[in-house]
C-alpha cells in the first residue's frame, strides 16, 4: 500500500542539499540536526554540519535571541562545509524565520511551523505582519506551511505523557517530515531513541510516534509532491563514523596513550566550546583515562604539569579566557621541559566574547603569548576529523622533545561533523617513549640528539634529582643564575622547538605547484577553501592550495612554496595573524582575507575573492 | 646492560639515616632562618617514615621556604607561586604510589594559592601540607601577608596593615580538611612527631609550623618559643590528655558552654578531672573549632599538635577505584573498541 | 546647561518601586529558572532599602546567575568568572559612597573564585554577595561544581562525582565573614527580609540562596521548597526564637553538648524551655559552626535565616580612615612636595 | 691640620670613574653603593647606577651565590649607562673578589677586606690559593688590602654594641674610604645615618664613626697616595634630585592623579623587580592614593578595573609571572574600555627564571599576548627618570581613549638611579578628564572624535547602564551576538588604538637624518646605546640613534624614519622581539644584536657592533 503511494510521488535526484533546521532554544534544533546529520551519514553520503546556538541555556520561548540552529549539508560526492546557503530552511517559529531566512537561497525551500505564527510569538519576533502572508516571500521561496503542533499533538493524545512533553515532541514530527522529503530511513532515529530513553518507555514511544507521524505525514498530505534523493557518496571503501572535532580530539588523545603505553591524564576546567572533550574523556575510564575537574583552569593546567613529571601523557582543555589563565604555568612546562598538550578551541574574543562562536583570533597568542623567551610549538587541526590526527601530532611532539604544544581547534570544527573513515587501529604507528631508568651518566638537564632531555619520573631509584622554574644550568639543571648559562639556555630551548622542524613534512600543494595564486589556510578555514579553489577551478581560474597544521616551527619549505607564487592569499577568521607572522617570520607579504563575524567562510566568499585577485586573468 | 642492574640502588637494603635526606645542593637560606629547622627535622624524621626514598616528592611553590625541595635528597619539584598543591594533586591522582609533600609559605598557600587550598582540603586528596607560616613575605624582602596581624608595618604597609589575618587552622577546618596540626619550628622534638603524623595520616594533612623570619619578621614567635615564656604561651594538644600548660603545669583549661576557661590547678577547688580532655579523633569538629579561636583570644595560650584528625576516602582512592570499577565492568578498552563505539557503517 | 540640570534625576524626589529596579532588558533565563524568584526578590526588596539607584551597583562574574546585572536598573558589571568580588573590591575601596552587590553562582564565587571569597570575607570588606547555589554548572550545561553532592552523575561526571562538597557557611566561617546566612529561591518573603538584612549589614555580607536550575539539575531543593516536605526539612533560625520546626512547630532542635538533637514537642517530657534559641550576634562562632554543619547530618533539617552575624570595622573603613589620618598628619600632598622630597640640590 | 695633610697628597683629576661595591648579600653593599650614589649626585656629577643582587636574601655568608654588587659610574660629562668595566673594584670578601675580577679594568684598583681572605672563607670562594698573593693578580690591578674588619672593630671597641654589630657597620667604615679616595663630602651620609636611625643612637653613632674612620684611615695611613677628584658636571641649571625608575613610575602616576584631578589607585601583588612601586605609593597616603596590597596578580589588575570604573586612575604593577596571570583581566578591560595602566617591570624569564635580574623579553606578550583580537597600547620607559614621564604618557593615553595601556620598563632602570633636574611642577600639563554626566543622549559606547567611549561611573543620576566581558552592540553598548556587529566593534576597537598615533610625537633621529646606519633602540637600553653612538661618532663613524618609547601603535614617520638609513640596528635584550614586530608591522628587516644574559648592555658590545657594520667605511 504505503510503496504504492510513494511511487505515485515524484522522486527528484540532487547531487547536495543544504538543510538549516531552526527553531527556539527549547525545540530541541541540536538534536533533530544531529539525528538527520547520524542518519544521512549512516546512508553513505558525505556531510558537513554546523551547529550554532545562543549563549543563553534557554531564552525565553519566540525570542530572536533564542533561536538555535542546526545546517546540515550533504551529498553524493566529497565535500568539506555545512554549506554556504541551505536550499531548505525549517523553521519551528517565526523568530527562527526571522534569524535564517537572509541566508536562505533564493527560490528555496521554507517549511513553517504555522501553528507558532500567532501575534504573540510573531511580536516577539518583531515581525509586524505574518510572513507567511507576505507575497515577496510567498513569490521568492516555496514555502511549505504545516501546522506541526497540532499535528503532532493530535498523533499522541493518546499518550500519557503530558501536554508539555508531547509538545516537546514535535521536532520529531519535523525530524520524520525530513527524512521523507529526502528519502532517508528512520530505523536509525528509532534505534536511538530506545537506547536513549529505553527506561522511560512512555517518552521513547511517543518520539518514536512524532517521527513516524511526520514521515507519514510527507507521504500522505498533498502538501508535497516532490520527494529528493542524494545518493550515497562514492566513498572511499572502509568502515566510517560520523565524528565531530571535539569528540576525534578525545579520541586521537585516548589513542595517543594506547600507542605510547602511557596513562592519559586530563586537568581542566568546563568552557564552551571545549567542555565536550572533557564529557567524553570522563567516560573512557576503561581506558584508564583520569580526568580532573579543577577548580580553575590555573589548577587545570598545573595538575596535568603535575602527571605529566609523574610520567603521564598530560593534556588540558581549555577556550580563550581560559588560555589567558594559563599562560604562567606554560612557562613553567617550557622551563621545566615536560611533556604537556594545551588545547584551545577558540571562540569569539576578547574577553568573554561570543563565547558560542568560532574564531581564530588565539593564533598570536599561541605563539607569542608568553613573559619571556618561551617557544612552544603550535599546531592547528583543519577538519572535525582531522583533530584525530592532530591530538596524535600533538602527543608524538611532546614526547619526542619533552615540551609543552599547543593544539589549536576552534567552536566551529570542534561542533561541526563529517562522516570519517575509521583508521585500522594496527596502521597508526607506536609512539615511542621510554622514561630515564639508569642512574648511571644522568643528569637532569642532559640532552639527547634532538636536544631533548631524559623523562626521570618520581619512583624511579638512583635518579633523584630537583627541577624547577628558575633557569637550569646546562646539563646538571641546578639553579643557576650565570649570565652566560642564562643565553647559552634560552637559545638551547629556542633550537630545540626549531628542531622540531625536522619531523615536519614539507607543505604540499594542492594543483599547480607555482603560478598565480596560492590561497594558505590554518585551522578550521580548510573546508571552505577547498571548496571555494574547487569551484574557482572549475570555472577555469588557476589557483592552488596549501593548508599549514604545524604553525610553529613552520615546514621547512614554506618559504619556497610561498615564493613560487605571485600572490598568496590568506582566508583567516581574525585581523590577519598568520599574515603577520609570515610576515615576521619569513618576510613575506600576502594578500588577507579577513572575516570576524563569529561564523565559518562561506566558501563563496573566498571564491568571489580568488576571482577578485586573479581579475579577467584565468592565471594562465 | 649489566651495569644498569648494578646501578640502581635498591633502597630495599638501606636502612636510612637522615644524611641520606639531605641533597648535594647548599642551603641558601640568611643565617638564623627557621627554615633551617624544618628541614633539619624533616631529615630526621624521614627515615622513621618507612618509605623508599625515590618514591618521595617534595613540590613547593615560590618563597623562601619553596627553596625546601632543592635540599632534599629526594624527588623535587620548586614550581610557580601559589600552584603547589594543585601539581601535587595532578601528581598525586596519576601517581597513588607516591608520597607526595608540599612545602609552602602563608603567601604561597594562603594568599595567591588559597583556592587551591581550600579545594584540596575540600577534596581530601592524600599531600601533606607543610606551612612555613612566619608570617610576612620573605623571598620578596618584607611586605606583609595573609596571616600578619592587624596593624602590622611592613614596606607596603608603612602605617599599619589594616587587614584582618586568615586564622589557618579555621580556614582548613573551613574547607574540612581531615588532618589539621601546628608546630613550632624551635621545638624540633614536638615537631618531628607531627611530621611523622602526617606522613601516617591518609588524606590531606595540614600541618602549619610557625617559623621564625630573622631578617624580615624576626621574634613574631618569640613568646612562644623563648624559654621564660613559652610554657605560659604554649599549651600542647595531647590525645586523651586534658589541657594543661604554664611552667609547673599548674594551668589547666576547661569549657565552660563554649568558652574556653583557664583554671589555676594550684586551687584546690579546681580538679585536673574538670579540665578539656583533647581528643584528636573527635567525630564532632566543634571543639577543633574552638581550639582554632584560642589564637584570637586574648590571655588563651597558643595550641599545638594535632587540631583533629579524622579519615574518610581520599579523592585519589575515589578516581582509582572508579576506574577499576568501570574497567571491570566495562573491561578493559582497546583501540579498537574506542574507535569503532556505535553508530558506524560500511561502505564497500 | 540648563537641559542638563533637567535630565537628571533627582532620585530625592522619587519613591522607588519594584519596578523602578528593572531594566528595559528581556530577561534571558530558561523558563522556570530559580534566578526568577531572586530577581524579582531583590527588585521588591530595593525599594525599602533606601539608597538612590544610582548608588547601587551589581557586580557578577560568569554563569546563568551572573546575568543578574542586566536586568537590575542600577549600574552593573557582568565581568569575568570568578573575580567578581575582586573587581567589587576595587570599587568600594576606591568608591565607599555605593552600595555594591555581587551576583554569583557556586561555580564562580566557590569554583574558580574561591581564592576572592575567602579574601574578601577576611578583609571584611563591605560587600552584599549573593551566592545563587544550584549546585550545577549551569551555564556551561550541566558539570557538577564544587557544592554538587558526593556521587552526582553528570555530564563530566558519568560514573558520579568523587569530589566532597564545600559547605559554603562553614567557608565563610572558617574565613571569618562578618555576616552569613542562607535563604531559597521559593521562599519570596524569606529571601526578602535576608536581602534586607544584608543590606542593612555593615562589612562581607555572605547570602547563600538555593536555587533551582530546572534544566541541569531541577528538584534539588525540591524537599526543602515542596510544601509537603518543606516544614519538615526546613529549619527557620530567628533571633531570639527557638529552633523549632515540623508541619505543626512540633519539633524542637536543643544542644546536648555539642551535639544538636531533635526532641518532639508534642512528648511533655520535652519543655520549649530547653530548645536552642537562636542568637544570630552571638560573640562566639560555634554555634553557627554547628548550625552549618546541619546540611552533613543525617537527618537534622536545613538552617535558613541567619547563622551569625557580628560588627567589626571594614576593609574600607580601615584604609579610608588611614588616608584622612596620615593626611592630618602631614597635611595634604602637593605636586611640589612629592617632586622636591629629601635629598634634592641644586644646580646654577 | 687635616687639611694639610690631604695636600700632602696627589689629587688627580679625572672625567669619569665607575666603581663597584661587592661583598656579602649582608654586607650592606646596596646601602653602600647608594649612599655613594645619593652623596655624589649631590656633589653634582652626573651618574648611572647598576645594583646587582641574588635572588636569595642573605645566602650564607661567604658564598658565590651570596654575593651582593653595586656599580656607580661618575662623571663631570653627561653620562647614560652605570659604566661598561668598572675602574674600581671594592671586594669585602674572596667570593664578591672571584665573581668581580673578571670585569675589572686591567690595571684597575681593588680595595680588598683582607680580614676576609681566611682560609674558611677562601675555601667557600672556591679559591685554592690565596690571591692576594697572586702574581699575577698583583701585576695586573692596583690592590690595595685594608684589614677592614679589625680597622672597624678596633674604632669601635667602645660602642655598647654587640660585636655582631659592630662588624655590620664595616660597609660605613668602606664607604668613608671611597669618600676620602674620590673627595665627596662624608655629611649627607651622616644626615642620612641620622634620619634612619634617629630613634636607635647607639647604632647611628657607631656608624658615623665607622664611616669617618673610613675617612680618616684614607687620610692618614700611607697605603693611599693619591685622591681623584672628578668635577661636577655642568648640567643644566635646575634642582636635582637622584631618582631610581620605580621611584619615578612611583612620581609619576602621582603626578598624574594630581594633573586629571582623579583619585589613584593600585591594585597590586609583590613581585621582583616591580615590588618598590607598591611600596612607595602606599607611603603617599596623604595624597589620597589608595593601595591595594591584593591576594594575587589577577586581583591586583580586577581590583583595579573596578576602581577604574567608578572613576579612580587605577594602575596595577607586576612582572612577568605576574603579567601572565593578569592576561585575561586585560581583555576585559578591552571589552568594556576603561582606563587602566599596567605596569610591568621586565626580568629574566621564562617562567620565574632569573627574578632579580634584567631583561625585555616581554615585548611580544605586551603586544600579541591576548586571546582574541584585543589590542592594547604599549609604550616603554627608556630611563629612571623616564619612568616618570611615561607613567605620565600612559596615564594620559589610557584617559584620553578610555582603553587599558601597557607600560614596559625593566629591571635594569628600575632600580638603577640616575641625578634627575625636577621638573616645575607647573610646566606639567593638565591632564582633561570628564566624566559623563548628561543624561541626554548618553548610550555607554556613544563614541566621541577619538572613538572613545563615555566614562560614566556609578553615582551618577540618570546614567544606570551595564556593561560587561560579552560582544557589545554599537552605540547601545548592549550584549550583542549580532555577526555584523562583532566584525564593526572589532575593526572599531582596533582603529580607536591605532587613532592613538594621533598623539605619538615624530620619531626624532639623533645626528644624520639619513645614512649608512641607525641604531633604533626602545626600553631600557637608551643609556648604553646613546654612549656607543657617541663613542663611535667620536672615532668617526657615522651612526644616527633613535629611540622608541611607543611600541604600539608606532609612530607614523617610523617606516620613513627607518627607510631612510641603509641599515638598521636594533639591540634588544631578547632574541629580536622589536626586529620580528617591525618586520610584521611595516615589513622592513633590521639587523639584531641580542643579548639574554640578565644584565644590561655593556655600551661596548653596541659600539663594536656598529663597527663592524660600518666596517672600515666611516659612512662617508
Ligand atoms: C606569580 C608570582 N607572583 C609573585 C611572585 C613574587 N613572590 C615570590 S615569593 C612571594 C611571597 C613569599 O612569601 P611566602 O609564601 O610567605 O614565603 P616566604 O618567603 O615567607 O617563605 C612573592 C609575592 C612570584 N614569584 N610569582
Ligand atoms: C575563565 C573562564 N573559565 C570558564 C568559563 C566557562 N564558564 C562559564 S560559567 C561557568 C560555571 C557556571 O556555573 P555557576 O557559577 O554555578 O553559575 P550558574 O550558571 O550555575 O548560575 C563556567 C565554567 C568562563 N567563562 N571563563
Ligand atoms: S628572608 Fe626570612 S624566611 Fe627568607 S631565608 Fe631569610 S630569614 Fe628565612
Ligand atoms: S540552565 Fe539552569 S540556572 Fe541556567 S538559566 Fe537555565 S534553569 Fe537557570
Ligand atoms: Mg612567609
Ligand atoms: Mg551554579
Amino acid at each position: 500500500m504505503r510503496e504504492e503511494k510513494i511511487l505515485e510521488k515524484e522522486l527528484q535526484n540532487l547531487k547536495e542539499v543544504t538543510i538549516r533546521f531552526a527553531g527556539d532554544s527549547g525545540d530541541g534544533m541540536q538534536l533533530t540536526g544531529s539525528q538527520f546529520s547520524d542518519t544521512t551519514a549512516l546512508f553513505g553520503n558525505d556531510l558537513g554540519t554546523l551547529p550554532d546556538y545562543p549563549a543563553e541555556i534557554r531564552a525565553p520561548a519566540g525570542t530572536l535571541y533564542g533561536v538555535s540552529g542546526f545546517q546540515v549539508h550533504f551529498s553524493s560526492a566529497d565535500i568539506y562545509t555545512p554549506g554556504d546557503t541551505p536550499d531548505v530552511l525549517v523553521a519551528m517559529n517565526p523568530a527562527a524565520l526571522k534569524i535564517n531566512i537572509k541566508d536562505l537561497k533564493l527560490g528555496g525551500t521554507i517549511i513553517v511551523n504555522t501553528d507558532s505564527f500567532d501575534s504573540k510569538n510573531l511580536g516577539l519576533a518583531k515581525y509586524e505582519s505574518n510572513p507567511l502572508e507576505d507575497e515577496a516571500l510567498l513569490s521568492n521561496y516555496k514555502v511549505y506551511p504545516v501546522a506541526i503542533t497540532t499535528l503532532n499533538a493530535t498523533a499522541l493524545k493518546d499518550s500519557p505523557l503530558s501536554n508539555k512533553d508531547i509538545n516537546r515532541c514535535k521536532n520529531f514530527f519535523a525530524l520524520g517530515l525530513m527524512y521523507w522529503i529526502f528519502n532517508r530511513p528512520i530505523e536509525p532515529t528509532v534505534k536511538w531513541i530506545y537506547e536513549k530513553f529505553g527506561k522511560k518507555q512512555d517518552i521513547a514511544e511517543a518520539n518514536e510516534k512524532a517521527l513516524k507521524t511526520g514521515y507519514y505525514y510527507g507521504e500522505t498530505t498533498e502538501t508535497f509532491t516532490t520527494r529528493y534523493s542524494v545518493e550515497p557518496a562514492s566513498l572511499p571503501k572502509g568502515v566510517y563514523r560520523n565524528i565531530a572535532g571535539n569528540e576525534a580530539i578525545a579520541l586521537g588523545f585516548v589513542a595517543a596513550s594506547i600507542k605510547s603505553g602511557l596513562p592519559l591524564f586530563l586537568g581542566s576546567y568546563p568552557i564552551t566550546p571545549a567542555t565536550d572533550i572533557l564529557q567524553y574523556l570522563s567516560s573512557y575510564k576503561n581506558f584508564g583515562v583520569k580526568t580532573f575537574q579543577a577548580e580553575d583552569e590555573i589548577a587545570g593546567i598545573t595538575s596535568a604539569i603535575g602527571a605529566s613529571y609523574g610520567g603521564s601523557l598530560a593534556i588540558t582543555t581549555t577556550s580563550g579566557p581560559g588560555m589567558a589563565l594559563k599562560t604562567e604555568a606554560m612557562g613553567l612546562a617550557v622551563m621545566t621541559e615536560l611533556p604537556l598538550v594545551i588545547i584551545n578551541i577558540q571562540r569569539g574574543g576578547p574577553s568573554t566574547g561570543l563565547p558560542t562562536k568560532t574564531e581564530q583570533a588565539d593564533l598570536f597568542q599561541a605563539i607569542y603569548g608568553r613573559n619571556g623567551e618561551a617557544p612552544i610549538p603550535v599546531i592547528a587541526a583543519s577538519t572535525p576529523s582531522d583533530c584525530f590526527f592532530t591530538a596524535l601530532e600533538a602527543a608524538k611532539i611532546a614526547l619526542k622533545y619533552m615540551t609543552p604544544v599547543i593544539l589549536l581547534s576552534d567552536g566551529y570544527i570542534a561542533n561541526g561533523s563529517e562522516p570519517w573513515r575509521i583508521p585500522d587501529p594496527d596502521s597508526i604507528p607506536e609512539i615511542p617513549v621510554s622514561y630515564r631508568t639508569e642512574a648511571e651518566g644522568f643528569f637532569p638537564y642532559l640532552r639527547d640528539e634532538n636536544l631533548s632531555r631524559p623523562w626521570a619520573v618520581p619512583g624511579t631509584p638512583g635518579l633523584e634529582h630537583r627541577i624547577g622554574g628558575l633557569e637550569k644550568a646546562n646539563i646538571t639543571g641546578n639553579v643557576s643564575y650565570d649570565p652566560d648559562n642564562h643565553e647559552f639556555m634560552v637559545r638551547l630551548r629556542a633550537a630545540k622547538v626549531q628542531k622540531i622542524q625536522q619531523d615536519v613534512p614539507d607543505l604540499a600543494i594542492s594543483h599547480e605547484q607555482e603560478g598565480e595564486l596560492l590561497v594558505l589556510g590554518w585551522g578550521g578555514t580548510y573546508g571552505a577553501i577547498t571548496e571555494a579553489v574547487m569551484k574557482a577551478r572549475a570555472e577555469g581560474h588557476k589557483v592552488s592550495q596549501a593548508h599549514l597544521k604545524h604553525l610553529f616551527p613552520f615546514p621547512k619549505n614554506l618559504s619556497d612554496v610561498l615564493n613560487s607564487f605571485k600572490n598568496v592569499l590568506i582566508p583567516e577568521l581574525n585581523l590577519g595573524q598568520l599574515a603577520k607572522v609570515l610576515r615576521s617570520e619569513l618576510l613575506i607579504d600576502t594578500i588577507s582575507l579577513t572575516k570576524i563575524k563569529g561564523l565559518p567562510f562561506k566558501s563563496s566568499e573566498i571564491q568571489n575573492k580568488i576571482v577578485e585577485i586573479l581579475g579577467g586573468n584565468n592565471g594562465n | 646492560m649489566e651495569t644498569k642492574v648494578e646501578t640502581k640502588i635498591d633502597t630495599n637494603e638501606i636502612k636510612y639515616t637522615s644524611k641520606d635526606f639531605a641533597s648535594d645542593q647548599d642551603v641558601r637560606w640568611c643565617p638564623g632562618c627557621g627554615d633551617y629547622s624544618v628541614l633539619a627535622q624533616v631529615q630526621r624524621t624521614f627515615p622513621d617514615i618507612g618509605i623508599k626514598k625515590e618514591n618521595m616528592v617534595w613540590i613547593s611553590g615560590i618563597g623562601c621556604s619553596s627553596r625546601f625541595p632543592y635540599y632534599m635528597n629526594t624527588y623535587g619539584f620548586h614550581t610557580i607561586h601559589g600552584r603547589a598543591t594543585a601539581i601535587a594533586t595532578g601528581l598525586k591522582l596519576s601517581r597513588p604510589d607516591l608520597s607526595v609533600w608540599v612545602a609552602t609559605g602563608d603567601g604561597d598557600l594562603l594568599s595567591i594559592g588559597g583556592n587551591h587550598f581550600i579545594h584540596t582540603c575540600r577534596k581530601n586528596v592524600d599531600l601533606k601540607l607543610l606551612l612555613f607560616n612566619n608570617k610576612i613575605y620573605g623571598l620578596t624582602k618584607g611586605q606583609y601577608s595573609p596571616t600578619s596581624e592587624k596593624g602590622k608595618v611592613t614596606k607596603t604597609s608603612p602605617y599599619g596593615s589594616v587587614d584582618y589575618p586568615f586564622n589557618p587552622p579555621l580556614l582548613a577546618l573551613g574547607s574540612e580538611a581531615t588532618f589539621i596540626a601546628r608546630s613550632l619550628d624551635r621545638d624540633p622534638k614536638h615537631l618531628q612527631e607531627m611530621i611523622k603524623r602526617a606522613a601516617e595520616h591518609k588524606g590531606t594533612a595540614f600541618l602549619e609550623i610557625y617559623q621564625n623570619c630573622n631578617i624580615f619578621n624576626d621574634g613574631a614567635f618569640e613568646p612562644l618559643t623563648d624559654k621564660n615564656t613559652k610554657a605560659d604561651n604554649v599549651v600542647v594538644m595531647t590525645h586523651d590528655k586534658p589541657l594543661i600548660f604554664g611552667k609547673n603545669n599548674e594551668k589547666g583549661i576547661k569549657l565552660d558552654g563554649f568558652r574556653p576557661v583557664i583554671v589555676d590547678l594550684n586551687d584546690p577547688n579546681n580538679s585536673i578531672n574538670d579540665l578539656w580532655i583533647h581528643d584528636e579523633f573527635d567525630s564532632s569538629p566543634v571543639r577543633a573549632s574552638i581550639l582554632s579561636h584560642f589564637t584570637d583570644m586574648p590571655g588563651m595560650p597558643t595550641p599545638i599538635g594535632i587540631f583533629r584528625q579524622i579519615t574518610k576516602p581520599t579523592y585519589n582512592e575515589g578516581l582509582t577505584s572508579q576506574i577499576e570499577h568501570v574497567t571491570e565492568k566495562k573491561g578493559k578498552g582497546t583501540l579498537k573498541s574506542l574507535l569503532y563505539s556505535p553508530g558506524t557503517w560500511e561502505v564497500n
